[in-house]
């Protein structure tokens, strides 16, 4: 093995705020070699971005960076001073920060921010700068970047914005590459070609420090993975081996917690959440080994199989989740009248040009009672539109929607409002659709009529979605994305709704915690009989929750049927290349760079990830 | 999945805060009960003109011998009823207009709005000149001044505020919920409209109180012997190479005044900014 | 009637040394005018300028004195309608215009023509019937009835003598052409007006203290409205004279060595308060009388005028012909205890709770309306002053702002006022005619805002105004000023003083009839 | 470029509204004041006119005219360009303002370019530095919160009446505006010093400047190339307003420097009820404004692809 570029021991990171000092990091031990990739997984806030970044020397505003060790090249960059910094970042080290669509400046061209470290380390000389460009921005698979490089950030798709940040940062040919959460927000057939081009520069001798939340991704790109939990890493080891048999029940938890488009569906009625532990192991407080020595001591990060080291004193001691057969969806009886029947919706929008769109065309579906139908599709394939039209939000250009079949669109909105109860929805963003001033108890009672027992129905309701009666009087922003999905739930579930439209439930949430939502809304399904019509861009995630699944594309169902029968034998090329693309946790060999797929994004599509 | 959140540099609770509320405090003390504060503010005494700060006149004497502390002290009723009758006013009319150009469908939406651009294509003060001309000068009338001045203003930000609300979530959630429109707009719309509104008008007040300071040193605000702020420092220009405190204190009142509103209305507006995500 | 002593008090007397020719002297004077013509316009800058320009037919010497200049001499006839003017020859106009008794027909023509739309000077010469060109050098004025204050009335520069030859031209193209010292260059509106001088004059007044042309070039009239800014502009040394020094810097200035400061009076009517007879509680003379002796005149003319102005107790300044000493024993002077001894009387008995009187549930309220362009010298804190003691005594002094159009159409023709305060500077008596006689109410374009209205009185100014004897003249306008302040019609403030600020540089500057600075004999020395 | 067009062409027809708008609400409000014009005409107080020669203006000037009558005159002539003759100057109101405009250009030109200037380098100074803003912060709070006429007093009496530096009255050089501008800038450059900082700030905390910074970029580059651009955004906005403090400022600073100007002009109008006067000053106040802010807008478009195709 070649010396490692990359060393870092003990690495802590503490910032000060306002509410007192965060230990974002804590003790964390990484080495990476040229041509390897590593890959750090964890959930939001354990500290990701921050290890990343003080590669860098930017950790941000008020940390407190010690480490034991902190190379890069056999350079201490604890002795850097500003100057060194800067001609360390971006030529030595190139960096992808999460979310291409603020991390590009928008008010510059594209070719403007991807020169600009070549500009800044003086790599290139005007005349030949616009070639060095094109010539980056082909290699990341920018289809016509003579065009893109013209273009403003806003003018591009979620995946360009992407690869074009990534162009960017390799645009100097830094010897260590750090791509944080490349991927979110991207879909599936996108995010497959983003990891391509991260695989092309990693076996072009690149080292590679891939930052996710998502083991899913992690496990197509990683020779090594590290887990880190709260700040520390909880666990560390070659991939292959790492993901096949986790040794610390934090693994094991995430594993099974990933929606799977094959294999069991697994039973997470057992996945607790709560907070990381400040004293002893941080994950003490949700594992279900812990004990009293948890508890009160962290333990040395100790070896364990073949090169991999494991913060527990039980390591391996998880029991593999079980997979419980989907005993947990209820199966719908055949004949069960359609609560709600959708025929040949059709949707048209005025772009700002002038000219029109078609959001969804000619859509046609039944929702029978107690039934969940899923709908999948790419970004801006018209799912939210038409849960719209069935929330009668707007009316559709053509088609109808019956609501146990009477009329349901094509009404004035004051013959509607006494069954608006009937039809509820969850959002993907909850926060945005509570009034801020609101505390939560009062979000939920201003759901139900307005009786005398108001208030234990609201307490009945937080039990039912399993929310603690102490955060009655919080406002929402003070509450936790799960918590606020869960509150969400709670005021749709209120007006005893026979139908839940839920337009992405958990897409913005953390695997544990979108394992838990998903088990919750399986249950109330069985509980309250409620039809869902869920929504979601993650295959596995539908899997997980519907019976029945209808395949998107440019506003037109291309496919629909039982959820495993799709999945199991796809009919439309359309399903078949969705399905192909989904990342897997497989056991084997990590996968080698593919052959660049041709460009599927329309040159046309302006729309960003949603 | 959320951008890194490069927290901002903590602030500490500032002592000038604490001061601008008592400073506040002081001046609404001053406008209500100034006889605690100070004497008549316009007994002549023709033996002890233009004098300096001394016993019996802290701040000294003005032209006509009268105490400019009083007159500082009585100054204070006229520059908050200027500036807060005008900010009350202006928000009140603003409010029902933007919300009406908001909410009331298209030609009437579109008749308000123009009527807003057509008294925002010119600086507020000329606005105020004008109405001023028509309605001749005084307190009340530059209060009324200033709120045609600032009134549109307003409009303009309740409208979009509203038509932020109206197409937020949260309505949209609420009409799901079968609610009807008035109860929408009673418990939503109108108290998410208003709680920005109601920060803004408190920046405004400073606004106010200079706007009607420079009206009236223009002559065309409340007229001597009434004490103004204003006025007193119209009529000390005539006295600036003889007497410098017949210029300093009302000037510094205002300033002072203004300041310590403006500061109360950003913690305000911080505050409300720190409550929300 | 002819007079001979010398009329200008000689400023500068330290004036040592030889005069000296050539530079430019900047004057720098408050408000500024809407047009050049002195026909047309009534503003004291007109006059300030256009005294420089033009020339009168006659020159007033004294208080009741005139002497020639344009014309050399003049006749009067019995009935005192007509006036035969002789011009002097050989003057010539700025334009080339040799001086006939035409041009004199044209000038006056010009004045009371409507199309003119004279403000002022029209007033001056109401009973002007017509002038006829006896010969080249002789013009005969004749008048619809006897009127003595003609000869005064030609002497200002309101009716000084125009070229027929500009006055012929279109009104946009007005130019002001005179015979005076300077001519004029230009005027740069709200700026300045510059002059340049007239090499070939010659037709200098009488008691003229220079004769020929003017010592300087050129003569620069600034309109610097500012009184804190004119002052500043003066000791900065950005210009070498200045109108109107504000009476709190006077001393400051005298005390500045290489400035000078120079006092005038001003003869005709003083600052005074009139009391509007007609309306309300005023009606009763009781009232009048207390409201002027609620007012401590001495006191607030000192305080706020640092001495420099003097408190008046007669409505005619000092330095005006028939000015009667003996009048100001019928001012009700200040006498808080006697004031409010006669509002008791009035039946102003009982104080509401803001220590104001009334009577049958209202309260003792006068109406004096402030008309803000009007304001000069401080009369507004003066205002503040006697509003302050009136209310002591318990009588309240409401001053609403207006703007012209309504301070004209509502409160002078309309009569809607109890007070109003106006000064009227012309060095006459017959200015009490102008104030007092019940003819000349403003609204019948007179100065009666007290709407005085007394056979007694308009029988003495009439009187006065026709007769020939001085005598006669002068114990009417004694009459007159008695009576005035025995009936409390009006309450003198103080007499105009013209403050004059002037760099050490400058000398020779003297002071016409109407205490106007004449400047044909200054010179800037070192 | 069609949209750009397109857009130009409902910016000119609101301006085209608005200029008819402002002139008749002039007009009515000119029209609802007691008192007879004929007065202000013949010369006011001292003119003391007589009725013939009032009837004379009167028919002059259409003051008989039933109101709609002088409505349409008064619209009509305005489509002309001829804003009519002044009631007090006698002279055509569009001489008055030309002669005038130039000292008030030169004045609100040169604070604006002075405010600008200072909160320019005032916030790319201390932006993101809480110990060297905190005294800028300070003195920005003090310099908003201060009405100018009484900066202009103090400036007046300190460095014309005490220290002589500056004349006290001048109509000509730079040297008699220094002051002036002082006076109109200090206001404005505090306002805008604070959204400029502001405006860096946000910038300089967003994930783009973290990007740029992980290529190494320097400060200075950050802060000129990346930051400043998305600064002026806000300040863009508030230009506009900005702009138009500072014409109002010109009013009160021309009684304060007593300064010849179209503020004094559009005051003493307005206190002499000089309708034509006022109504042509604030037409021209409304098509200056709508002009600036149009040239703002198209400059906005400038500095921000974002909003280049969305429409008005
Ligand atoms: N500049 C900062 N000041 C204060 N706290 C910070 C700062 N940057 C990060 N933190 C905190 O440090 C912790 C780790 O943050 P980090 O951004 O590394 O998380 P992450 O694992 O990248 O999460 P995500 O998946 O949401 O991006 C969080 O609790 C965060 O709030
Ligand atoms: N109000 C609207 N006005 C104009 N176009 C719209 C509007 N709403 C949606 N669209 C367009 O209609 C198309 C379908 O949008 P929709 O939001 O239904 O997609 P989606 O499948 O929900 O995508 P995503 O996964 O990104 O949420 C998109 O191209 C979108 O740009
Ligand atoms: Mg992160
Ligand atoms: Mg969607
Ligand atoms: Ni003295």
């Amino acid at each position: 093995m070649t010396e490692p570029l990359v060393v870092v021991d003990g690495l802590s990171v503490d910032f000060t705020t306002r509410h007192g000092p965060v230990r974002a990091v804590r003790d964390v031990s990484l080495t990476l070699r040229a041509g390897e990739c590593l890959a750090v997984v964890g959930e939001s806030g354990s500290g990701k971005s921050v290890t990343a970044r003080t590669l860098l020397g930017l950790a941000g505003q008020g940390a407190d960076v010690r480490a034991r060790t902190l190379s890069f090249a056999g350079h201490d960059l604890r002795r850097l001073g500003a100057r060194q910094w800067r001609r360390l970042r971006g030529r030595q080290v190139g960096y992808v920060l999460q979310d291409a669509l603020t991390s590009l400046d928008p008010l510059r061209r594209i070719g403007y921010e991807v020169a600009e470290p070549l500009e800044v380390h003086g790599l290139a000389t005007r005349d030949d700068l616009d070639d060095q460009v094109v010539g980056l921005l082909a290699e990341v698979g920018i289809p016509d970047p003579e065009v893109r490089l013209l273009q403003y950030p806003h003018e591009l798709s979620g995946g360009l914005r992407q690869r074009a940040l990534i162009a960017s940062a390799i645009a100097a040919r830094p010897r260590l590459l750090i791509a944080d959460e490349p991927t979110t927000a991207l879909d599936v057939t996108v995010q497959a070609q983003v990891l391509d081009v991260l695989a092309a520069r990693r076996d072009a001798g690149t080292a590679l420090l891939l930052i996710s939340h998502d083991l899913a991704v992690v496990a197509r790109l990683a020779d090594h993975v590290a887990i880190l939990y709260a700040g520390t890493v909880v666990e560390q080891g070659p991939a292959a081996e790492l993901l096949a048999a986790p040794a610390h029940p934090y693994t094991a938890d995430l594993l099974a917690a990933v929606p799977s488009v094959e294999g069991p569906v697994p039973d997470l009625s057992g996945l607790r959440s709560a907070p990381a532990a400040q004293e002893g192991c941080p994950y003490a407080p949700r594992c279900p080994l812990a004990d009293d020595r948890c508890r009160e001591r962290l333990p040395e990060a100790l070896p364990y199989d073949t090169g991999r080291l494991v913060r527990c004193w039980y390591p391996g001691g998880a029991p593999a989740s079980v997979p419980g057969e989907r005993s947990a969806v209820p199966v719908v009886p055949a004949r069960a009248e359609p609560v709600l029947t959708v025929r040949g919706l059709t949707k048209r929008f005025r772009s700002p040009d002038g000219s029109h769109r078609t959001a969804v065309d000619d859509v046609s579906f039944d929702l029978a009672a107690g039934e969940a139908l899923g709908i999948v599709g790419e970004s801006g394939s018209g799912k939210s539109t038409t849960a719209r039209i069935v929330l009668a939000e707007f009316e559709p250009d053509a088609g109808s929607v019956l609501l146990h079949g009477e009329p349901w669109s094509g009404l004035r909105e004051r013959d509607r409002r006494a069954r608006r109860s009937r039809i509820q929805l969850v959002d993907q963003d909850p926060l945005s659709s509570f009034d801020p001033r609101y505390t939560v108890e009062e979000v939920v009672a201003e759901a139900l009529p307005r009786t005398r027992d108001r208030g234990e129905r609201v307490a009945e309701l937080l039990g039912q979605v399993g929310l603690d009666p102490a955060i009655l009087r919080r406002r929402p922003g003070q509450l936790s994305g799960g918590q606020r999905q869960r509150v969400a739930i709670a005021r749709a579930l209120a007006p005893g709704p026979d139908v839940l439209v839920c337009d992405e439930p958990v897409s913005a949430l953390d695997v544990t915690v979108q394992a838990q939502i998903l088990t919750l809304l399986t249950r109330l399904r069985r509980d309250a009989g409620v039809s869902l019509l869920f929504i979601s861009h993650d295959l596995g995630v539908i899997r997980q929750v519907c019976d029945r699944v209808a395949v998107m594309k440019d506003g037109k169902v291309v496919e629909t049927g039982q959820v495993e029968t799709v999945f199991r034998a796809p009919q439309a090329t359309y399903t078949r290349a969705l399905l192909a693309a989904v990342p897997r946790i497989g056991p084997g060999p990590r996968v080698p760079a593919r052959p660049r797929v041709p460009e599927p994004v329309p040159v046309t599509d302006l729309k960003g990830p949603t | 999945m959320t951008a890194p959140a490069l927290a901002r540099p903590y602030r500490k609770v500032r002592p000038g805060l604490w001061a601008a509320w008592a400073f506040l405090a002081l001046v609404c003390c001053a406008a209500l009960f100034p006889a605690l504060f100070a004497g008549a503010p316009d007994q002549v005494d023709a033996t002890a003109v233009l004098r300096g700060p001394g016993a019996g006149h802290p701040f000294g004497t003005d032209q006509l011998g009268r105490d400019i502390l009083a007159r500082v002290v009585y100054g204070a009723r006229a520059s908050l009823f200027v500036g807060l009758g005008s900010t009350l006013l202006a928000g009140a009319v603003g409010s029902a207009w933007g919300l009406l150009a908001a909410l009331g469908g298209r030609a009437v939406g579109e008749a308000a709005m123009r009527l807003a651009d057509i008294l925002l294509a010119f600086p507020g003060i000329l606005t105020a000149l004008l109405v001023v001309a028509v309605l001749g000068p005084g307190t009340r009338n530059a209060t009324l001044a200033i709120t045609i001045a600032l009134a549109p203003g307003f409009a303009r930000i309740v409208r979009v505020q509203a038509l932020v609300v109206r197409d937020s979530a949260y309505v949209r959630a609420a009409i799901n919920l079968g609610l009807r429109p008035w109860r929408i707009l009673r418990r939503h719309i109108v108290p998410n409209v208003l709680a920005p509104l109601l920060i803004l008008a408190t920046l405004n007040v400073g606004t106010a109180i200079i706007a009607g300071a420079s009206l009236s040193f223009l002559g065309l605000g409340p007229r001597p012997p009434a004490p103004e702020w204003g006025s007193m420092l119209a009529q000390a220009r005539n006295y600036l190479d003889v007497s410098w405190t017949l210029a300093l204190f009302p000037g510094a009142a205002i300033t002072l005044t203004v300041m310590s509103a403006t500061a109360a209305g950003r913690a305000l507006q911080a505050r409300y900014e720190r409550r929300e995500p | 009637t002819r007079g001979g002593d010398r009329p200008a008090t000689q400023a500068a007397a330290n004036a040592a040394g030889a005069p000296v020719t050539g530079g430019t002297l900047t004057y720098a004077v408050a408000g500024t005018q809407v047009s050049l013509d002195p026909a047309v316009a009534a503003t004291a800058v007109t006059g300030l300028i256009d005294r420089n320009i033009f020339d009168s037919l006659v020159a007033q010497t004294g208080p009741d004195s005139f002497g020639p200049w344009l014309a050399k001499e003049w006749k009067v006839s019995d009935d005192g309608k007509v006036y035969t003017f002789t011009l002097r020859e050989g003057v010539t106009f700025h334009d080339g215009t040799p001086l006939t008794a035409q041009a004199v027909k044209a000038s006056l023509d010009h004045v009371v023509d409507p199309a003119t739309k004279s403000a002022y000077a029209a007033s001056l010469i109401a009973p002007y019937k017509e002038a006829r060109a006896v010969s080249d050098l002789v013009v005969e004025v004749t008048l619809s009835r006897p009127f003595t204050p003609f000869l005064q009335a030609l002497s200002v520069p309101y009716l000084g003598i125009q070229s027929p030859a500009a006055l012929a031209k279109p009104v946009a193209e007005y130019r002001p052409v005179g015979t005076g010292p300077f001519s004029y260059v230009s005027w740069e509106k709200d700026k300045r007006v510059t002059l340049k001088r007239n090499p070939g004059y010659a037709a200098t007044p009488a008691g003229a203290s220079h004769q020929g042309a003017a010592y300087l070039d050129g003569l620069v009239f600034e309109f610097v409205s500012e009184d804190a800014t004119r002052y500043g502009a003066l000791t900065s040394g950005q210009v070498q004279a200045i109108a109107g020094v504000p009476p709190v810097n006077a001393d400051k200035l005298k005390a500045l060595s290489g400035f000078t400061l120079d006092t005038q009076e001003t003869p005709g009517l003083n600052y005074n308060l009139y009391l509007n007879q007609t309306r309300g509680p005023l009606r009763d003379v009781r009232v009048r009388r207390a409201l002027s002796a609620s007012v401590n005149v001495e006191e607030l003319i000192r305080s706020i005028y640092f001495g420099h102005y003097k408190a008046a107790r007669n409505p005619l300044s000092a330095t005006t012909a028939a000015y009667d000493v003996g009048a100001e024993s019928e001012l009700a002077s200040y006498n808080p205890t006697e004031a409010a001894r006669l509002l008791d009387e009035a039946g102003w008995k009982e104080k509401d709770k803001d220590g104001y009187r009334v009577k049958d549930g209202k309260r003792l309220t006068l109406v004096w309306p402030f008309w803000a362009e009007g304001n000069k010298d401080q009369r507004d804190v003066l205002a503040e002053g006697i509003q302050a003691q009136a209310k002591l005594v318990g009588i309240q002094i409401d001053r609403p702002t207006v703007d012209t159009g309504a301070f004209v159409s509502k409160h002078l023709i309309g009569g809607g006022y109890d007070l109003i305060d106006v000064s009227f500077a012309r060095p006459t008596p017959d200015v009490l005619r102008f104030a007092f006689a019940s003819g000349n109410t403003y609204a019948k374009a007179g100065g009666n805002v007290a709407l005085v209205d007394s056979p007694e009185i308009d029988k003495w100014v009439e009187e006065a105004a026709e007769t020939s004897d001085p005598e006669t003249a002068r114990r009417d306008y004694a009459a007159v000023q008695k009576e005035v302040l025995k009936q409390a019609y009006v309450l003198p403030l103080y007499t105009p003083v013209q403050l004059v600020g002037l760099s050490g540089k400058v000398r020779g500057v003297t002071f016409d009839a109407q205490t106007y600075p004449v400047f044909h004999g200054a010179w800037l020395g070192a | 470029m069609p949209p750009l067009a397109r857009w130009l062409a409902r910016r000119l027809a609101l301006t085209l509204f608005v200029l008819w708008g402002t002139a008749t609400l002039a007009f009515a409000g000119m029209r609802l004041v007691p008192g007879d014009p004929a007065h202000v005409i013949a010369g006011g107080v001292q003119a003391n006119a007589t009725p013939e020669v009032l009837e004379t203006i009167r028919a002059q000037y259409g003051l008989h005219d039933p109101l709609p009558v002088q409505y349409a005159i008064f619209i009509g002539r305005l489509v002309r360009a001829d804003l009519g003759e002044s009631y007090q100057l006698n002279q055509p109101v569009s001489t008055v303002v030309l002669e005038q405009l130039g000292a008030t250009v030169s004045l609100a030109a040169g604070a604006a370019v002075l405010g600008f200037t200072l909160a320019l380098v005032l916030a790319l100074l201390t932006a993101g530095r809480p110990r060297a803003g905190a005294l800028t912060r300070a003195l920005e709070f003090c310099a908003i919160s201060t009405p100018n006429f009484w900066i202009g007093i103090l400036l007046l009496g300190a460095f014309s009446f005490s220290l002589n530096w500056f004349p006290v009255l001048g109509e000509d050089g730079p040297r008699a505006l220094v002051l002036p501008w002082i006076t109109l800038a200090l206001p404005i450059a505090g306002v805008l010093a604070q959204i400029t900082r502001e405006g860096l700030e946000r910038a300089l905390g967003q994930p783009f400047t973290l990007t740029a910074r992980s290529r190494g970029a320097t400060e200075n580059r950050i802060r000129l190339r990346h930051a400043l651009r998305h600064a002026a955004l806000p300040v863009l906005t508030l230009s506009g307003w900005a702009l138009g403090e500072l014409l109002a400022g010109v009013v009160v600073v021309e009684t304060v420097f007593a300064r010849q100007g179209l503020g004094q002009v559009v005051v003493s109008a307005v206190n002499g009820r000089d309708f034509p006067v006022v109504t042509g000053v604030v037409v021209l106040a409304a098509l200056t404004f709508s002009v600036i802010n149009t040239g703002l807008d198209l400059l906005y478009r400038v500095v921000d692809p974002r909003v280049r195709q969305a429409a008005l």
